[in-house]
């Protein structure tokens, strides 16, 4: 038998298997047990159009001061771990190990709950306003590792070849390694923005008022008032809706860059 | 930690004078480590001088170009540029460095930036040049090495020599007094290396201070006025050029003659 | 199994005719915890709820087992569709709307709900909340009865849990919660918090079971509690939970 | 006056503005409210030992399962996206883009309960093992991608000279790409690690018997019977002391890898 | 799809023949996308010979050499190896290249394996020898290009020179019939070339079947049996050195050479 041949004969039988085993998995579930507790037609229309017009706009709004607030702190911390200045290291070092390595839900409880005990303040915009920052201080520790990464990523060369031009290092960083660096971040970065898009459900430890919920509060309400799990299942949906373009930009970067190279 | 020098700022006041050499490196030591690099240098470079440096990889040629505008920082040793001595923590190094062009192997342009942006960027943010002038002048130079009609073309747009012909131009839109080579043909593909061979031939009849690290023998013979030969982090031999690479003296020199012609 | 010939003398629970999830034992799923309905003591499952469900079980002669699930499974009814456990007793408010998706049980408790402020507010009464804020467990009886009766100014918040609520009124987020009482009157115990209000509502607790196919569970179930209110248990465990 | 003065100063300045903001905080912190509710001693000394025992190693447990199965079921989804038999790679890439769209909180749920339902199956472990299944496929898609980065950043010559010598595509995979690849993603592979440490948390939305709680489910609990917020700091300790021994790794590796370069 | 000609290996049968070229290729064409690379190329070269390729950059060398053993998919046109049609789809491709030696410009040692592994790894999974066997080859190899003492460095502790000999050694445990190189010292410091080229004249010395991608001249002057000048994806000029080097008929040929010599 011919190496070739042999090869083809392999890749059938993958094939073969491949497509019985989708068949078991499609053939072996009930799906008329599951439609009524996850696809009642009722429930799902009572939803609309609140659930996009209050819950879906939340998500997206509280997406964004998130992640505005996380890159604008995330640059500040990144620059700081790269500053020669030892106690700006430490502290960025410090604050960034200790939000990673924290589970976001206890963080965002801790400044909903810690920060206006201990202060004696009440953070602008309530309960929800006190776990954006939380959010906000979470996705920061993360982005300032990616905009670490990004500033490192720029050949060395760059900031040579634009301080032997006689560049201030201020100027160096914001004329030519920042743009570039953003650049080159791109994709990992709107990969942060699809994770805070659904870290945003994390935000109800915080407490919520019927006007501020996001999709999974709205989809927990709807759940309890009609015991049934359709809510999660329309939620699920249009949190597709919002991170699936998301998620294809950043493929599409992702190619453009490799072509780039 | 770094040992200072007043001395030749002292004898000879800032700013040029007529009777300074352009370049003065006086017992340079480079430590990375526990690897000894520079093992104490004596080097100068008189104005209009052309010196070509040679010798093996690792002897410590690009380290001695890039201590002499402190893209590396000297472990010991003076370095007097123009009168100036660069080793004092006083000097305003970016006001010293708009004095001395660089051009690395890597061409290092600015990937985000068109040709003419690559070369207006750093007259105007440490020149202080105004929009106007600043393109004048980058047009000036761009017809000086024959890609005039690149100014708006981005970096990835053009060769390896068109690159090379940018950087070079880059540097002289900062009007320096003196130009650094280091390896400038190495990263080009065998038919583009004489470009930028002529370009910087033209330079040097045209009385530019040049300091070049290459391998290129035949650039060494025709232009050079003096041949440096480097090894193991000390100047094993100098002179004019037939001298050097006609009749060696070192037995080092010799060996490594015999293996680059 | 053999419990059901003990509860024979119903014959419609006849042996064979309840379909358990794990046969010879009543498995009841709660979201632990929720003192004094549901909680955990000495690594048992103990509270109002609990001790119930432990008396219908015995009385039907079957194995007690709890099941602590999560709040959405319950709430969803899915651990019950899943087949994860036969009952759900975890404070649960009978409504309509519900019922179209559960079975509930007679109802085995008349919420009272009540207001929680900090010494010295002063919010007295449910018309005070006007331009405040207040807390309430999301799917409750509490936050229905907010809902409707706070005036149309008063910010209502919901939480996930009590815990929640309760740090956030001592962070100062909300200026009162109204939650079940008996939960209401474990926040008083250091002192910082008082009961502006109560309130009785027309609303009550029952246990949950699968819509379909529960039917004889469902009048087992009942046929339990009534006894157990016949014979004075009830009350007794009622007492033990509820009155000082 | 001088730039390097200048720049001293403004240094200083910076650092005097700093040390105020750092100051201000820990001054106007009211650290007597916060004690009593945040690190009361008898509710911390009441968790001990079974938050360790039970709780922390539960969590551990947990995640070794999941990141486990996530790896196997990574790399699996990995070859399949890059396999040049189309159905597979649409296979893939729909699961990973489905399973990273949606929030873990969600998918967790759904495998708890539409599993079950569904194939009228009990996962072994009962809910918590039903939750787990949801965390493995929400990390396995992750991680596929991962593995893949890894993959692709093997440089192309690796591929052609095995072929090139003989070697069949397979064997070509094992001996050569996948131990390169596997080493290249050893440090994003760990942060996987870690954020599963973190997502154990939302196994809390399967429910979990007394035995089987893990930290955050164990915490809250707390919180809850003991009306005191205790319990999560010390979780949150907790988390730190599996967390950051493993980041620290991370960026050992990180720069080890760099210094490799 | 691609136009498969069975004549040559019916004229010669299969396994190589005294009388039937080394390499045979006919009207090759290859297309990347819309870019005609290579525009009908007929080439060969006989047993024993040592064929030298010279071009300016782009002009699609190195895609003729990797069409020779299918690392490119040609578009159109035949290819015979030895008498054997290496673009029939039935021809076992990982058996024809255990016996064409490829040596690339960057060396693609395997650098997660000691040298001597390199050496061995595809005589084991290939060949099928035995460790013994292989090991055994792999050393005489090894002592052919000197360096037998670096049996187990790993490729990282090796000069260029070194890594590129190791990678002749490697292509040779193969016993193949013939070598393939594509501008072997194109990544070498000038001082580390002489090493390679040496080795490359004592394998033509003893007979080997080369084809030689360079820009060395005088390499290809010294060692080459035949010239042959590609420009634009087609053959312009070939002969003997003298002859091509030393009187180029074509005018491109002319241009080429005037720059690079
Ligand atoms: N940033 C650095 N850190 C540590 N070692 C370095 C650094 N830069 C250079 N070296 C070491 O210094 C030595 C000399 O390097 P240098 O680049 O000056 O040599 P060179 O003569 O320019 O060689 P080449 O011809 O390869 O460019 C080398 O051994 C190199 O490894
Ligand atoms: N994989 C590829 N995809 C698309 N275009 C390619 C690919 N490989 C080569 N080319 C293009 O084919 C042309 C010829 O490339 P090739 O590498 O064969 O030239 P070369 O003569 O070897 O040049 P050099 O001396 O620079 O190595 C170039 O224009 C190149 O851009
Ligand atoms: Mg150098
Ligand atoms: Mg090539």
């Amino acid at each position: 038998m011919k190496r070739s041949t042999r090869r083809h004969l392999v890749q059938g039988v993958l094939y073969v298997v491949f497509i019985a085993v989708v068949l078991f998995v499609v053939l072996s579930a009930d799906w008329g047990r599951i439609q009524p507790y996850f696809f009642n037609l009722d429930v799902a229309a009572s939803l609309f159009p609140e659930i996009v017009l209050t819950a879906a706009k939340n998500t997206v709004i509280y997406t964004l001061i998130a992640f505005v607030g996380g890159v604008l702190l995330g640059l500040l911390l990144a620059l700081m771990k790269l500053s020669p200045v030892l106690p700006y290291r430490w502290l960025a070092t410090g604050y960034i190990e200790l939000f990673r390595g924290l589970p976001a839900l206890l963080v965002i409880f801790g400044f909903a709950y810690a920060l206006p005990i201990a202060l004696s303040w009440q953070p602008p915009g309530g309960s929800t306003g006190a776990g954006l920052i939380g959010l906000i201080i979470v996705s920061s520790a993360y982005i300032a590792e990616t905009i670490r990464a990004g500033i490192e990523a720029v050949p060395k060369g760059q900031m040579e070849a634009a301080r032997s031009l006689g560049l201030t290092p201020l100027w160096t960083m914001i004329t030519v390694i920042l743009p570039q660096a953003f650049r080159i971040i791109t994709p990992p970065l709107t990969n942060e923005l699809v994770i805070i898009i659904k870290d945003t459900s994390l935000l109800f430890i915080a407490g919520m008022a019927l006007g501020d919920r996001e999709l999974t509060v709205f989809a927990r309400d709807g759940l309890t008032s009609t015991a049934n799990a359709t809510p999660l299942v329309i939620a699920a949906l249009l949190y597709l809706v919002i991170t699936l373009p998301l998620t294809q930009l950043v493929a599409k970067l992702e190619r453009h860059n490799k072509r780039g190279r | 930690m770094i040992p200072v020098s007043h001395t030749a700022s002292e004898e000879t006041g800032r700013g040029p004078t007529a009777a300074a050499p352009a370049i003065e490196v006086r017992e340079l030591c480079k430590t990375f480590g526990t690897n000894a690099v520079l093992k104490g240098i004596d080097f100068h470079v008189d104005q209009g001088e052309v010196v070509c440096v040679i010798g093996p990889s690792g002897s410590g040629k690009s380290t001695l170009l890039r201590c002499v505008n402190r893209l590396e920082e000297p472990t010991s040793g003076t370095i007097v540029v123009e009168g100036i001595d660069i080793t004092d923590s006083e000097t305003d190094l970016d006001a010293v460095r708009t004095r001395i062009g660089i051009v690395f192997q890597q061409f290092n342009l600015f990937p985000h930036l068109t040709v003419l942006q690559n070369l207006t960027l750093a007259q105007r943010r440490a020149k202080k040049r105004g929009k106007r002038e600043a393109a004048e002048v980058a047009r000036k130079n761009l017809e000086k090495v024959g890609l005039s009609e690149k100014a708006d073309a981005f970096p990835t747009q053009l060769s390896g020599g068109q690159q090379q012909r940018v950087a070079i131009a880059r540097a002289l839109s900062m009007d320096p007094d003196m130009m650094l080579f280091d390896e400038p043909t190495s990263a080009l593909d065998p038919e583009l290396v004489g470009d930028v061979l002529e370009v910087m031939k033209q330079l040097a009849r045209e009385g530019m201070t040049m300091m070049v690290v290459t391998h290129e023998m035949g650039f060494a013979r025709e232009v050079g006025d003096r041949v440096v030969f480097m090894d193991g982090g000390v100047v094993v031999e100098q002179g004019v050029p037939e001298d050097v690479l006609g009749n060696p003296q070192h037995e080092r020199t010799q060996l490594f003659l015999s293996k680059v012609l | 199994g053999g419990g059901s010939d003990d509860a024979g003398a119903d014959p419609s629970a006849g042996a064979g005719g309840l379909d358990l999830v794990s046969e010879g034992s009543l498995t009841v799923c709660s979201d632990v915890p929720y003192p004094p309905f549901e909680f955990e003591e000495n690594g048992e499952y103990t509270g109002f709820d609990m001790d119930l469900m432990k008396e219908v079980a015995k009385g039907m002669d079957l194995e007690f087992t709890v099941q602590d699930v999560g709040f959405d499974g319950l709430q969803s009814g899915a651990v019950l569709a899943a087949g994860q456990c036969d009952v759900g007793a975890s404070a649960v408010t009978i409504t309509e709307e519900r019922q179209a998706s559960l079975a509930f049980s007679d109802p085995y408790y008349d919420s009272l709900q009540s207001l929680l402020v900090p010494e010295g507010s002063d919010i007295a009464s449910i018309d005070d909340l006007g331009k405040k804020r207040v807390g309430v467990q999301q799917g409750t009886t509490g936050e229905t009865y907010t809902r409707e009766n706070a005036p149309e100014d008063t910010e209502v918040v919901s939480f996930p849990s009590d815990a929640e609520m309760y740090a956030s009124i001592q962070a100062g987020g909300v200026d009162a919660l109204l939650q079940d009482l008996p939960v209401n009157i474990g926040h008083t115990e250091d002192g910082a918090f008082t009961l502006a209000e109560e309130y009785p509502t027309d609303e009550q607790y029952g246990f949950i079971m699968k819509k379909d196919g529960t039917e004889d569970l469902v009048a087992a179930v009942n046929e339990q509690l009534t006894a157990m209110r016949d014979n004075g248990r009830y009350q007794e465990i009622y007492d033990s939970y509820f009155t000082e």
